[in-house]
């Protein structure tokens, strides 16, 4: 079966790694996947969606993109009988499965785990990218949490610019410690290439910061500085594994003719910190 | 040799539809797919007829994608606030127009390279787009006869595409048949000799930058109805894609000058080898590979029929 | 210094096509060592054709080049650098932001310190050049802010910067005035007596005569004589370049050296233009006038600001003061001075005339395009409408050129003149400025020009031709007023119109005493 | 008013960092900060100095942002693949000179138009990139001596900046002392000229296009030992940019030549504009709409010194 796995954004680090997990677990289906990038182009993946449906294959997998975006090409997929699922997208009509993180929950763990680091009071700096609907969901939970904790404060906020996220979070972090680098004591990551940003700023300038950051995804850099002790004290994972997993199960029953039992699965999600990676910081 | 060298361009294209409807007869060769290949080109062409106009001064206009995005969001945004397409349309319409005029201006009358008015412009655009989207994609409040200007077919022909066809008719009109066209032909060949003949150069060089914008933001317009929904950088992909199309299609006849044929060319060998590509089941990564080398074998086609020049 | 002996450079059996075009046909040229050789041709006859052939830019279909009797293979511009030749092309190839000083040294190894140029020695080096040809020409300013003379001289200096074999000159003397075009010809005769060739191109008869030794003549791409100017007479030369049959006159030579003043054809009170402009270097400002039906002529040296005051009427620059037509002041732009009947001819043609994306008839009906409706109400052009004028100018003028749907850029330099020049045919003018109208146009077609403007004087405008050519001054006006850094230092009415005193005017000696002209 | 005409651009920059300094006097005039500027500024600014070296030319080479991402990948791939940094830098620089070449040759001997060309390779080399990384963010196995390269002060002096000042020196003096550099000049003046007196137009063409790819890879390597990661289109920002500091250079002297210390001021107002209106805590859609206006007005200064001109 040929099976086309599409998506805007193959080069951010979460996205890439669903969808190499799910090209093993196709090739040991035995379907025979194809990745399709747009490089951040939705208006592109339309025309291509139409290509893989001109072509006929026999399954298309949408990663981390609203199918609600391409409604029309996803409705005349499922009119020409090829199922369509989602993986880190959304439910919508035509679309069999969606197999993702919850993200408003991610964005929940991240801002209690934040603020509770902060003991509920303090200034923090806000990275966020609301043209992701799911990374906007974080930002959504993030305005929830802030209103049950009336001490937290955004005293500084950033619309991430992608791509190049880490070198842009570098060199507004530089920037907010000249400026506010005392007032801040926390950087809430919309996910975690900021995060890996603002700690090689701060690392290189403030070194002795207080400051501490936390992101989203578990991307394995994070978790490798998260382990060195650095500034990024935690990283709220999304089981990529878990999801492809559940997205290629969920696929192999819809191609043997049967329906998935729910349109919806959520992989869970965990919190890495250094006390979960065994290791103590000073 | 004589078809090679005055048609190189156009060769080139017939050669990789060729190809690909010998690998993929059903599926690309299709009368079905051949018809979609229009529509999905079309919104490409038409941001890049818009720029044409602006090359044919030889100047660039950086901000298309800029305003492509801004024109989806303000739509959505309006739509979203109650406002009725009759009013929604024509508005966006016209906020574009003013931009246009203030790129032109400041290229025409103040002497800016438009590299950098236009970029610059194009950043300021930018941030507009951001405050009134937040930075989120909009999707609530579309009315579905406005989704109809961007999706379906009329007897067979998908309405992007009639869009393009008139779009591409009536400037293919003004640029080689009116006086304002054979104007800017004029001012891009030597300005300075339009100017001393008398031509109102200030004032063409305003009206090609403000229809530019105007094309680009009836892309946004329609990008949104096909999309149904607009995204804060929906745009991104056309600045480039759109200037390719144009110098692709500047190659495509002996003069060198930008062309709606030559544009109408060069958007279709682009939405070709996409198109083509991605039926052909070829991976991402390979399909650049692919494009970039058909590209650059297409342009070269021509070359080696001016041999011996 | 037969050239029929050794000649030192030979081209023989030469062709070259341009699509439909055969621009040349078995031309054939031998120069002598040291000789001052004139190639002669009328506009389009192949002479700077036959040049870039021999400076490597293009390649021949067929033909032969024997340097120093053997066979040489001149594949590119730099082998011809390399043999000694050096080339003055007729359109002029300065890099535009470079002043005279770097212009001078491209393509030459430059002085160094260490592993960097001398900027010092750079410059001595071109200043003791131009001190020789163009001590007046300005060295630090950048080549495209340089009049015509200007660019012409500091080309001049860049061929004469190195030792060469041979010197090639397309038309270097076309925007020249009589004292600086006579500085060159001591140059040429420099050259010559050191033993390098010079291969002269010009369409100015009188400099030919008496600069060269020797000739060619090419008709059609074909060579159709050679021998010692000597044996030879001006005649004899105008009528091998045009076949001998031809009825086209020639226009300087014989006849009345002084036209007589055309009739004015309307009796209106108020001059046809009259000018009260600042100008001049510390804009004293000047006032100048032309009635309906003079030819005025408008003479001074290199960058005396006869451009600059015809632009200055035109519109084209900003003038403070006033000008009037008729009485009724001028205002607005270029376009309200089209509509009200002024037209144009600038003097450097590729820079200010020419737009390569429009086809040849385009270009002439570029400045009235809405003569030339489908429908009058409709701004869309009617090809046939466009394309019956540029037929008929193209008659008039006898434009050669190979398909008037060809870019401006196919044709020779005087065909391209013959083009800025017919765009104002046809129409109702009520004043003319013409800036050197017949810059590289061969002999007979610079009489149909003069012949036009004559014509369109004697309907009833006020032409006013500014030149570097002494003898179509004198033939062609019915007045002269001299400029010399901007201020008039003459203005002789036809009777008192005399070479010597022009002359003297240029050179900013005043001329007062005005007395009449014996017959 | 002379001084405005003359170095309107730089009166600009002037007038740009004193008001963020009254603005700011802590935060942003401290001598911290604008040491941190010249930091910020370096990698943009070497992509920007090959970029000028191809626009001397009167070209544009659309892939340096390509291969900034492809040497950023390409050392980093490598260095997983076990291969020491003394291989492993001058190889990846080859790989970009190879690349540069291509593109030159494409334009100065098979007569491409430089726009067409170096964007339809900068594709294959996205292509490649994405290839080698398979799209992935690759960050193992890279040497500390590695991400000292690109990172750490020496003498107080940041490392990038240092990095800047070698290069800006160093192509100053061959675009403004050497044959070479006088030669590029001659070819973006009226290459028909340059080819008349013999110049070696295609091969100087060539070596242009070569350094200019190899600056881009250089920047790549620096970008990767500064950010200890390589992202397969971690380039993408810098195209524009990059041009965009040229243009805005060119805008700085008379002649509206570019040059490398115009390039430097570009680099440096895009620079400074960025970190200031970061520091001033300004949000993110209202930066992008004042950057938009603040360059326009930093290139319209100069017109109105001009004015009556
Ligand atoms: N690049 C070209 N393309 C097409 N035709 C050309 C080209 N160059 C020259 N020709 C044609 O070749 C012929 C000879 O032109 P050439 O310039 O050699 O004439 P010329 O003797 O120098 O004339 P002039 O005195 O006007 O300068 C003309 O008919 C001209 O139109
Ligand atoms: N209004 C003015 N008054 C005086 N001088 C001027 C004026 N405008 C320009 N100039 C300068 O005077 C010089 C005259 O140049 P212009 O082109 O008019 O001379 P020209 O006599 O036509 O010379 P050429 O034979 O070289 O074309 C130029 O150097 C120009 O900078
Ligand atoms: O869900 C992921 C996020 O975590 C972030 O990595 C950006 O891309 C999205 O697809
Ligand atoms: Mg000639
Ligand atoms: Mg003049």
């Amino acid at each position: 079966v040929d099976v086309a796995v599409m998506t805007p954004y193959q080069s951010s680090v979460a996205t890439n790694q669903m969808i190499t997990v799910f090209e093993d677990k196709a090739k040991a289906a035995g379907w025979n996947a194809s990745v399709i990038d747009t490089r951040g182009d939705v208006g592109q993946l339309a025309s291509r969606i139409e290509d893989v449906v001109a072509a006929k294959v026999g399954a298309i997998v949408l990663v981390s993109v609203d199918p609600k975006q391409l409604q029309d090409q996803v409705n005349a997929a499922a009119a020409a009988g090829i199922p369509v699922i989602a993986i880190d997208g959304a439910t919508a009509p035509g679309v069999v499965l969606n197999v993702t993180s919850d993200n408003f929950e991610l964005g929940s763990k991240l801002s209690e785990f934040l603020f509770g680091k902060l003991g509920g009071k303090g200034n923090i700096a806000k990275f966020y990218y609301s043209a992701h609907p799911g990374v906007h969901q974080r930002e959504l939970a993030l305005d929830a949490a802030l209103k049950n904790n009336p001490d937290i404060k955004v005293v500084a906020e950033h619309y991430m610019v992608v791509p190049g996220p880490i070198d842009d979070a570098r060199k507004v972090t530089e920037d907010l410690l000249k400026a506010k680098g005392d007032e801040i004591d926390a950087i809430w990551a919309a996910w975690d290439e900021p995060a890996i940003g603002a700690e090689l700023a701060i690392e290189a300038d403030k070194p002795d910061s207080k400051i501490i950051i936390a992101g989203i995804d578990g991307n394995p850099q994070a978790v490798e500085m998260i382990k060195a002790c650095s500034h990024i004290k935690g990283t709220v994972s999304q089981d990529f594994d878990a999801m492809a997993g559940l997205a290629a199960d969920g696929l192999t029953k819809i191609l043997a003719g049967e329906k998935p039992e729910k349109a919806e699965l959520y992989a869970p999600a965990k919190l890495i910190t250094p006390e979960t990676l065994g290791v103590t910081c000073p | 040799m004589i078809l090679l060298r005055r048609y190189g361009t156009l060769v080139a294209l017939v050669v990789i539809v060729a190809i690909f409807a010998i690998a993929s007869p059903g599926a690309f060769g299709s009368v079905a797919n051949l018809v979609n290949i229009t529509q999905q080109m079309s919104l490409l062409a038409i941001v890049a007829i818009g720029a044409t106009l602006v090359m044919v001064l030889g100047e660039f206009d950086l901000s298309v994608s800029a305003v492509v995005s801004w024109a989806g969001i303000a739509s959505v945004a309006l739509f979203g606030a109650g406002w009725p397409l009759a009013l929604v349309f024509p508005l966006v319409l016209l906020s574009a127009l003013v931009m246009g005029v203030v790129s032109g201006v400041l290229v025409a009358r103040f002497a800016l390279p438009s590299f950098i008015a236009t970029l610059a412009l194009g950043t300021v655009i930018g941030g507009l787009t951001f405050w009134v989207s937040n930075g989120a994609t909009l999707f609530s409040g579309i009315p579905p006869v406005f989704r109809a200007l961007g999706r379906g077919a009329i007897l067979g022909v998908p309405v992007p595409t009639l869009w393009l066809a008139g779009v591409a008719l009536v400037f293919w009109l003004v640029l080689d048949q009116t006086e304002f066209g054979r104007r800017l032909y004029a001012i891009g060949g030597n300005r300075e000799a339009a100017r001393l003949v008398g031509l109102p150069v200030r004032r063409d060089m305003v009206v090609a930058f403000a229809l530019c914008a105007l094309l680009a933001a009836l892309a946004g317009l329609l990008l949104t109805a096909r999309l149904g929904s607009a995204h804060p950088t929906g745009g991104g992909g056309y600045l480039l894609q759109a200037y390719a199309a144009v110098f692709l299609g500047m190659t495509a006849f002996r003069e060198g000058e930008p062309s709606i044929p030559g544009t109408l060319l060069g958007a279709a060998i682009i939405a070709v080898i996409s198109n083509g590509l991605t039926i052909l089941g070829v991976p991402s990564f390979l399909q650049d590979v692919m494009t970039g080398a058909i590209i650059i074998a297409a342009v070269l086609i021509r070359h080696f029929g001016r041999e011996g020049d | 210094m037969n050239p029929e002996d050794a000649p030192f450079l030979a081209l023989t059996g030469v062709t070259k096509r341009f699509g439909a075009t055969l621009a040349l046909d078995g031309a054939a040229l031998r120069i002598a060592a040291g000789s001052v050789h004139a190639l002669l041709g009328e506009n389009g006859a192949g002479k700077s054709t036959l040049i870039k052939i021999l400076s490597g830019v293009h390649a021949p279909e067929a033909g032969m080049i024997r340097l120093d009797g053997r066979e040489a293979a001149i594949a590119s511009p730099r082998a011809a650098e390399a043999m000694g030749l050096r080339f003055i092309h007729q359109e002029l190839n300065l890099v535009p932001h470079f002043d005279a000083v770097a212009n001078g040294w491209i393509g030459r190894r430059h002085p160094r310190r260490g592993p960097f140029i001398d900027q010092r020695a750079m410059r001595a080096r071109v200043a003791e050049v131009a001190a020789r040809i163009a001590p007046d020409l300005p060295l630090d300013r950048p080549a495209k802010r340089l009049t015509p003379g200007q660019r012409q001289m500091a080309e001049i200096v860049r061929a004469l910067m190195e030792p060469a074999r041979l010197v090639v000159m397309d038309e270097p003397t076309s925007s020249l005035s009589e004292g600086e075009a006579e500085r060159l010809h001591a140059v040429v005769r420099q050259l010559a007596a050191e033993g390098t060739a010079v291969l002269f191109i010009s369409h100015r008869l009188d400099e030919v005569t008496a600069l060269c030794a020797d000739y060619t003549v090419l008709r059609n791409g074909r060579t159709v004589g050679s021998g010692r100017i000597a044996d030879t007479n001006r005649d004899g030369l105008v009528a091998l370049m045009s076949g001998g049959s031809d009825r086209r006159q020639d226009s300087a030579s014989g006849g009345a050296k002084y036209a007589a003043p055309v009739a004015v054809a309307d009796g209106s009170a108020a001059p046809r233009l009259s000018a009260e402009i600042a100008f001049g270097p510390a804009g004293e400002g000047i006032a100048f006038e032309a009635a309906a039906g003079e030819i005025v002529g408008l003479y001074g040296l290199v960058g005396s600001g006869r451009s600059s005051l015809l632009k200055l009427i035109w519109g084209a620059k900003p003038a403070r003061g006033r000008i009037s037509v008729d009485g009724a002041p001028l205002k607005g732009g270029i376009a309200s001075r089209v509509a009200r009947g002024l037209a144009y001819v600038p003097e450097d043609r590729r820079r200010e005339a020419l737009a390569a994306p429009l086809s040849i008839e385009a270009s002439l009906a570029l400045p009235h395009l809405s003569d030339f409706r489908a429908a009058r109400s409709l701004p869309v052009s009617s090809r046939p409408a466009i394309r019956r004028f540029a037929q008929d100018v193209a008659r008039r003028l006898r434009l050669a050129a190979a398909s008037l749907q060809a870019s401006p850029m196919t044709l020779s330099g005087g065909n391209q003149q013959k083009l800025v020049f017919g765009r104002w045919l046809g129409r109702r003018t009520r004043v003319m400025l013409v800036d050197e109208p017949t810059r590289g146009v061969d002999v007979g077609a610079k009489a149909e020009i003069h012949a036009e403007l004559r014509r369109i004087a004697a309907d009833g405008a006020a032409v006013i031709v500014a030149t570097s050519d002494i003898e179509e001054l004198i033939a062609l006006s019915t007045r002269v007023v001299v400029l010399c850094a901007g201020r008039i230092t003459a203005d002789l009415a036809a009777d008192a119109i005399d070479r010597g005193r022009i002359v003297a005017a240029a050179f900013g000696h005043a001329v007062t005493d005005v007395p009449p002209k014996a017959a």
